[in-house]
């Protein structure tokens, strides 16, 4: 079996601590020369030259919660996937292949059941709050 | 030398993150800390060879999990107010020096329990400290999901998919509530 | 295994001597010294190459844009207004950083650097030729979709820090869009791995040749579909029209980054532009065929052969071309973002959830399943090695 | 210095930090970042296991499923969170004491 | 026959299945879902029948199967910890196989005429598909850990099926009744298999067996509350007490009455059949220990008073499924003594024919219940024209269960009641068993025939009710399932011979099957199993080519000649007796009930306060509820909040102010007069005082449980490293 020195991971210490040094240089070094004077209305939030009104950290829309819920059950089944798809070409040459796809099959299918089924709820459609509008509409005709 | 440097730069953002998350007294950054932290453990994974895990550490939690929190810091508004619904003053949300204290005690309990776990692991494990070399983990990983782990395997798509359902199910909003 | 510019550097003469006198006048084993020096070098040239890239991928943007609206475009600093992107970044360098009084100022000033961490970490396991990836990890495009994330969470803090409403709505909008995106591609991903048989970039690059019809793009009917659903949720990811919902103009000012100003709203076009640009190499090397050239040019073994050339130099040729080849398919495929972008209107926001959860996601499961069956039942041929071969039976030979 | 010890001093810091923050916080979602660092710390132990006793990856697959398990947990528990937001307009746990006698 | 994972796996595997298919489309296709579950478990049925005849062809004592697979192995050097699962089969699983899927087979076809009605109709199967295919992995396991996992399954099942018409308050509760009374059961079973693995090291019955033999539980004890309690006698009555949950005995018989509420099929599979009977199983398999715990005295007594005392309260029910259910409890009573008095074969023999008869008799009351939408037996009466077919079959089971010779009932019960007397014989210990065990005998006697008489004879009493009752026509899946098992109420079938006392030959040497075949793991006889072997799955099965002993017809039953005598005299005795008590029985409810020369009401009014304590049903539903949950469990929760509002909240979280508060106070009471300090504070303190008494019973904070939960823990650690 191959076997690594951990000195690959050092060009991924390297990036991070590059891409910190980019990006803190640029601002220090920027902050040598550019101009510094606040004023209070420059450091108003934009509101389209309104007074901002109240704080924006208010509560959102229940649905970008669903949307990463899904989300989050995906990215894990995809993290389980990824190891199994990566010996699926090794399985199949000696000959498990079938047993293999049969696993791969059912594990993606119950979790198409779930997405099935957020789907048929209509988690998954953004604009659901028009469409019970509208249906009360119809119920108050 | 790496290796080491790297063990170190993790543990201390592991540490570090931690720590901040005990301390930080805003739920945002404590959040931020978390990430920081989950950061330094996919690097302790490296450390020890545990490639895949770190790569799962990072898309999982660096991309999920903190994500998930994030937006369901966003959609409870923040840390809220501190007067509950009988008018009464209630305990700060992110804690004050008596939460801090119990929590301390339970702690020292708790360090108690670990430690007397752990420590006859560390007194014997000048004899079990047998380093294998890093050796790519995925395809190992892979076979063995495949194999001996095939029912836990597909089971977890059973407990993803009930938690996919369940939690759509309770954050759903009802429309039958007006109030 | 693990192939990184240091192993491909090593394999000449120079460097082993070079690392064994090291060695000797230091007193310790000086390989990881030569690999950090090398890596930095390396870094550092990647680096640079990439920022010029975003840089210029400003300009491109304006030049083609102006090309397709039948306008000029750029052409005041520089020959043909090349050197713009030099102008606007001494440009944001100087802006006056404004930092607004309601922010939350600890993560107003994270968000960026997650921002290009996120993509500056990517750059890691970017295969530009055989011998020159900065380190090809084992679980390389799975650590690529992990350090991708980084940006979700980068913009959906600067959207929050900046405690402006236009800025909330584009961070919440840009990180539910990001994160959906990312499981159609992610999928689309996994059915490639599964017809490579590995994670890293060498694997994934090396199931494929350098003629089109080795390239995993048709291999089979679900990987060349899979290359669109790739495409597009890519580019949804990076924010790109007709995705760009988060920073939509006419509806949320500048989204995410309607607060920062200066560098720091640099730093996120940076970001984004490299982003781009990885996508775009992500998605050569996954279905173009990345690196690879084709007649075996890329090894060198027949300039070698027929040329008599030094195998080293011959080496060196090989990754050049290689590279080229890799730059070539890139950009090739950069135009085709930006050309969609001046061509295409904006999607709505309920018609990109739809396009993401209803198209793109079950379309992308079906290819998974339909390259496994495609591997089981034709033992990993590709469409055009079945008719070749089904031809060759045929006409008789063997 | 990479060794099984100094792993589980890690690992324990982790847990101890999780530990502090469950008890300490009374937000709910803090207390559910307080779950995930001992996930995690448990998580680390069992690769560090792995690592220094016989390498056969099982401590691998165990991080594994907690991952696994931890981001279900994630998803159901601030889905829960979510729902007692809406009903309670709270998220402060002493709110979460109704199904007291 | 050659055994491998595809001859054995079916059986559990296709009702699983089953469920599984059918928890998806029993929606939309419900018909189809109930042919699936029906016809799996027939299969089922089929392939236990194979292993069953090959089993009858070999027919030999030492015949078994015990295949294992690993499931997951955690050994580290020395340190052994692997745990394996696999099927174990020897003849007393092969005809316990062949029960249950025969029973459910009956069952399920029935149950399509009697739930069609129902809107759940689909879902009623789904249940029992999976409840049957976790009886037959119970039965097929060869270790206690999967039983115990297909046990928590049944009790799941089992929970659902009684709160089936969850509409109903009644039901809801009587569900949650059974789950949580079993639950005080299973609790013990686990403690009982840990006892077992810090002993054994493993589960699996034929280890558990071998390491008894070989003495590894001699002389171990652990202390419990400063007493040396021998391990055995620990482990022994953890299991008993496992036994006692799922097969309803005093004093834990308290939720199978009330698991009446579920539909009357599941009623006859699960509380009458099967279930109930597994609890029987287990003590049956685990009996080498029960031995050697000394716990077969323990154990005598505890079915003794459940037979009897259920019995009793069998006298005076009038709903017809709770007669029912508390002759089931009775009959299990009667299997758990002789347990207890070392009648092995014919306990087990008599958990066979009890199920076939009652899952009879309760299908005959779903058929009775089905036809007139009634329980109540003093509103039926005369349904024998309307229902010829269930009052044939009612009426052998009635005899069966009644011990009327030639039957079922009589083979079986009689030869536990004739061990009892032995036993009462050697041992004046042993004379209340035995007497209990006749008198219940009696009691058994007079009220199913009681049932039978009023439901189905005399005048129509309610002529609404009679008008209006369905007639009954024979069809495949009403009348048919009930005349299938009524046959084999028939005792030749589990003796070979008609009285069951081994004298008239009818298949040559195979008369007696179940005292030559089933194999009473006492003492002497365990150390059989050490020449057991267990194979792994997928090896090629070399069983068949073994040259196995014949199992053969002993008359003695390995006694000497002298004992033999003596006890085959003492049973001749108890033959006798029990027949004249059958009848006896039988005569006092037709003379009580048809002739009316006995007046009921007599009896009712003489013995007023004995009545009232049988409609009570001794008390014990009041002391669970009243005594024990009410004031027990109940103060005890209110002491946990009191300590998290109290001390947690109080004087953690106010503990500061209450510390200047208090001392403030104290230097008050100093500085004022006593007087003054007396009469202000005393009163201010007073109410605080009730204020806080009032507050300690609100609580619920998640993380004073955690906290008390580390501080246990620690204090545990704390205490074991010392």
């Amino acid at each position: 079996m191959s076997t690594f020195n951990l000195d690959v991971y050092m060009p991924v210490v390297i990036l991070i601590a590059l891409a910190m040094l980019v990006a803190g240089g640029s601002l220090l070094l920027g902050g040598l020369i550019r101009p510094h004077n606040p004023n209070k209305l420059k450091e108003t939030a934009y509101e389209c030259g309104e007074e901002p009104i109240g704080s924006a950290w208010a509560n959102f829309n229940v649905r970008f919660y669903v949307i990463a819920l899904v989300f989050i059950i995906f990215d894990v089944e995809s993290a389980l996937m990824f190891p199994v798809a990566a010996v699926f070409k090794k399985f199949t040459q000696i000959g498990l292949g079938g047993t293999l796809l049969v696993s791969v099959f059912s594990f993606v299918l119950i979790l198409v059941a779930g997405l099935v089924y957020c789907w048929k709820k209509g988690d998954l459609d953004w604009i659901k709050s028009f469409h019970s509008q509208a249906n009360y509409a119809k119920k108050d005709k | 030398m790496f290796t080491n440097t790297l063990f170190l730069l993790s543990a201390a953002l592991t540490l570090g993150g931690a720590i901040a998350v005990v301390y930080s007294q805003n739920l945002m950054h404590a959040c931020i800390y978390l990430l920081a932290s989950f950061f330094g453990v996919a690097g302790l994974y490296a450390c020890i060879g545990a490639d895949f895990l770190a790569a799962t550490q990072l898309v999982v939690y660096a991309g999920g999990v903190v994500i998930l929190m994030l937006f369901a810091i966003m959609l409870t508004g923040g840390t809220g107010n501190n007067i509950n619904r009988y008018g009464l003053e209630k305990i700060a949300a992110m804690g004050n020096k008596k939460t801090y204290f119990f929590a301390g005690i339970t702690a020292i309990l708790a360090s108690l329990i670990v430690l007397k776990i752990i420590a006859n692991v560390l007194k014997d494990q000048s004899t079990t400290a047998v380093i294998t070399a890093n050796a790519p983990t995925v395809e190992r990983i892979g076979t063995l999901l495949a194999t001996d782990h095939i029912l836990a395997f597909e089971i977890s798509s059973v407990m993803l998919l009930g938690a996919l359902i369940g939690a759509a199910v309770i954050s759903r909003p009802r429309k039958e509530r007006h109030d | 295994m693990n192939s990184t510019v240091v192993t491909y550097l090593s394999q000449s003469k120079e460097l082993t001597n070079a690392i064994s006198w090291l060695t000797k006048a230091l007193g310790f084993d000086a390989s990881s010294l030569v690999a950090f020096v090398i890596f930095l070098v390396a870094c550092l040239i990647v680096v640079g190459v990439m920022s010029t890239i975003g840089g210029l991928g400003t300009y491109a943007e304006r030049k083609i844009s102006a090309d397709l609206q039948m306008r000029i475009g750029p052409n005041r600093v520089g020959p043909y207004g090349i050197l713009q992107f030099l102008a606007d970044g001494v440009k944001m360098i100087l802006k006056e950083d404004i930092i607004p009084s309601g922010a939350d100022r600890f993560t107003f000033m994270l968000a960026p650097f997650l921002c290009l961490v996120g993509v500056f970490a990517t750059l890691a396991v970017i295969p530009f030729s055989s011998g020159f990836i900065l380190a090809d990890l084992n679980v390389g495009i799975f650590y690529l979709v992990g350090m991708a994330s980084l940006v979700g969470v980068g913009v959906f803090l600067g959207g929050y820090a900046s405690n402006s409403k236009w800025s909330m709505l584009g961070g919440m909008r840009g990180a539910s869009q990001i994160i959906s995106y990312e499981i159609p591609a992610t999928i689309t991903i996994i059915s490639i791995v599964l017809l490579a048989g590995g994670l890293s970039m060498g694997t994934l690059i090396g199931g494929q040749g350098g003629m089109p019809q080795e390239w995993y793009l048709f291999h089979n009917p679900f990987a060349f579909v899979g290359f669109f659903v790739f495409f597009i949720a890519a580019l949804a990811e990076t924010n790109r029209a007709p995705f760009d919902l988060p920073e939509a103009e006419s509806e949320l000012v500048s989204g995410y980054h309607t607060e920062y100003s200066g560098m720091r709203f640099g730093l996120f076009a940076l970001a984004e532009y490299i982003e781009v640009f990885v996508v775009c190499g992500v998605a050569t090397a996954l279905f173009l065929g990345g690196y690879k050239v084709p007649f075996d040019l890329g090894t060198g073994a027949i300039l070698v052969e027929k040329l008599g050339m030094d195998e080293m130099l011959a080496k060196n040729i090989g990754q050049l071309l290689e590279m080229g080849a890799f730059f070539t398919k890139t950009f090739a495929l950069y135009y085709v973002v930006i050309w969609v972008r001046w061509t295409l209107p904006r999607l709505r926001v309920d018609q990109l959830m739809t396009l993401c959860w209803k198209y793109l996601t079950p379309i992308a499961i079906f290819n998974l399943l339909g390259c496994a069956v495609w591997m089981y039942a034709f033992d990993g041929k590709s469409i055009y090695s079945l008719i070749f071969e089904t031809a060759a039976t045929v006409a008789g030979h063997h | 210095m990479i060794n099984l010890g100094s792993y589980l001093g890690i690992s324990f810091a982790l847990f101890i930090c999780g530990i502090l923050v469950m008890i300490a916080r009374k937000n709910i979602i803090a207390i559910l970042l307080g779950i995930e660092l001992i996930l995690n710390a448990s998580a680390l132990n069992f690769a560090a296991y792995t690592k220094f006793s016989n390498n056969n990856l099982d401590g691998h697959i165990l991080s594994l499923f907690i991952i696994v398990t931890a981001a279900a947990e994630a998803a159901v528990g601030l889905g829960i969170v979510i729902r007692f937001f809406q009903l309670r307009e709270s998220i402060h746990i002493d709110d979460a004491a109704s199904l007291q006698n | 026959m050659d055994y491998t994972f595809w001859t054995i796996a079916p059986i559990v595997l296709l009702p699983f299945f089953a469920f599984v298919i059918n928890a998806f489309i029993v929606k939309k296709f419900t018909k189809l879902a109930v042919a699936i579950s029906t016809g799996s478990i027939f299969v089922s049925f089929l392939f236990a029948l194979r292993i069953f005849f090959d089993f009858m062809n070999v027919y030999s004592v030492g015949y078994h199967i015990h295949k294992v697979f690993p499931w997951f192995n955690l050994s580290s050097g020395s340190h052994v910890f692997e745990v394996k699962m696999g099927i174990y089969i020897d003849n007393m699983t092969s005809v316990m196989l062949l029960m249950v899927t025969g029973v459910a087979t009956l069952i399920h076809v029935f149950s399509t005429w009697y739930m069609h009605d129902d809107p759940r109709f689909g879902r009623f199967f789904v249940y029992m598909s999976l409840f049957t295919s976790a009886m037959l992995g119970l039965v097929l396991s060869d270790n206690l850990l999967s039983v115990f996992i297909f046990w928590e399954l049944m009790g799941f099942c089992s929970y659902s099926l009684i709160g089936f018409y969850y509409e109903k308050e009644g039901a809801g509760n009587a569900s949650m009744k059974a789950f949580m009374t079993t639950r005080v059961g299973d609790v013990f079973f686990l403690l009982g298999i840990l006892a077992i693995w810090s002993v054994v090291g493993n589960v699996s019955f034929v280890d558990i067996y071998n390491a008894i033999a070989a003495g590894k539980f001699n002389g171990l004890t652990i202390s419990v509350f400063s007493i040396g309690v021998p391990v055995a006698t620990l482990a022994g009555f953890s299991i008993f007490m496992g036994t006692m949950g799922k097969s309803a005995q005093v004093p834990l018989q308290v939720w199978l009455p009330d698991a009446m509420w579920g539909p009357t099929p599941c009623s006859a599979l699960i509380h009458a059949a099967t279930m109930v009977a597994a609890g029987v199983y287990l003590s049956l398999r685990m009996y080498p220990l029960m031995e050697l715990g000394h716990l077969t005295t323990f154990i005598a007594y505890i079915g003794a008073i459940t037979a009897f005392g259920a019995a009793t309260i069998a006298l005076i029910q009038t709903d017809i499924k709770a007669v029912l259910a508390y002759s089931t409890i009775s009959q299990l009573g009667y299997m758990v003594l002789g347990i207890g008095v070392g009648s092995y074969n014919a306990s087990f023999m008599h958990l066979i024919t009890h199920a076939v008869f009652k899952a009879c008799l309760f299908l005959s009351a779903g058929s009775v219940i089905h036809s007139i939408h009634c329980q109540e037996m003093p509103q039926m009466g005369g349904l024998r024209k309307k229902l010829p077919y269930t009052f044939f079959a009612m009426l052998l089971c009635c005899f069966a269960i009644a011990g009327v010779p030639f039957f079922s009932g009589f083979v079986s019960k009689d030869r536990i009641l004739g061990d009892a007397l032995v036993m009462a014989f050697n041992n004046p210990v042993y004379i209340p068993v035995a007497l209990l065990g006749f008198g219940g005998a009696l009691l058994t006697a007079f009220y199913m025939f009681r049932m039978l008489f009023l439901t189905f004879l005399g005048e129509p009493r309610d002529h609404h009710i009679y008008d209006h009752a369905h007639e009954e026509h024979l069809g495949w899946n009403s009348n048919i399932p009930l005349l299938i098992l009524s046959v084999f109420t028939l005792g030749l079938f589990y003796s070979g011979s008609f009285t069951g006392q081994g004298e008239v030959n009818l298949f040559g040497s195979r008369n007696e099957w179940f005292s030559t075949l089933i194999h009473k793991p006492d003492a002497e006889s365990l150390h059989h199993y050490a020449e057991y072997k267990s194979e792994d799955f997928g090896d090629v099965d070399t069983r068949d080519k073994l040259e196995l002993p014949k199992a053969e017809y002993d008359p003695n039953h390995g006694m000497s000649e002298e004992v033999a005598h003596h006890v085959h005299y003492i049973h001749h005795v108890g033959a006798i007796a029990s027949v004249i008590i059958a009848f006896a029985g039988i005569f006092l409810a037709f003379s009580m009930y048809v002739k009316k020369s006995i007046s009921a009401d007599w009896w009712a009014q003489t013995f007023v306060g004995w009545r009232r304590a049988l409609q009570n049903k001794y008390y014990f539903d009041d002391l669970y509820i009243g005594k024990i949950i009410q004031k027990g469990l109940i103060p005890f929760n209110n002491f946990l909040a009191w300590f998290d509002m109290g001390i947690y909240d109080k004087y953690g979280v106010d503990g500061w102010a209450a510390v200047n508060r208090f001392a403030y106070t104290v230097s008050r009471w100093f500085d004022n007069t006593v007087i003054d300090s007396g009469m202000v504070d005393g009163t201010g303190w007073s109410v605080r005082a009730m204020n806080t008494i009032l507050r300690w019973v609100q609580s619920g904070k998640i993380q004073l449980y955690f906290i008390v939960l580390i501080a246990v823990l620690a204090g545990y650690v704390w205490k074991l490293s010392f």
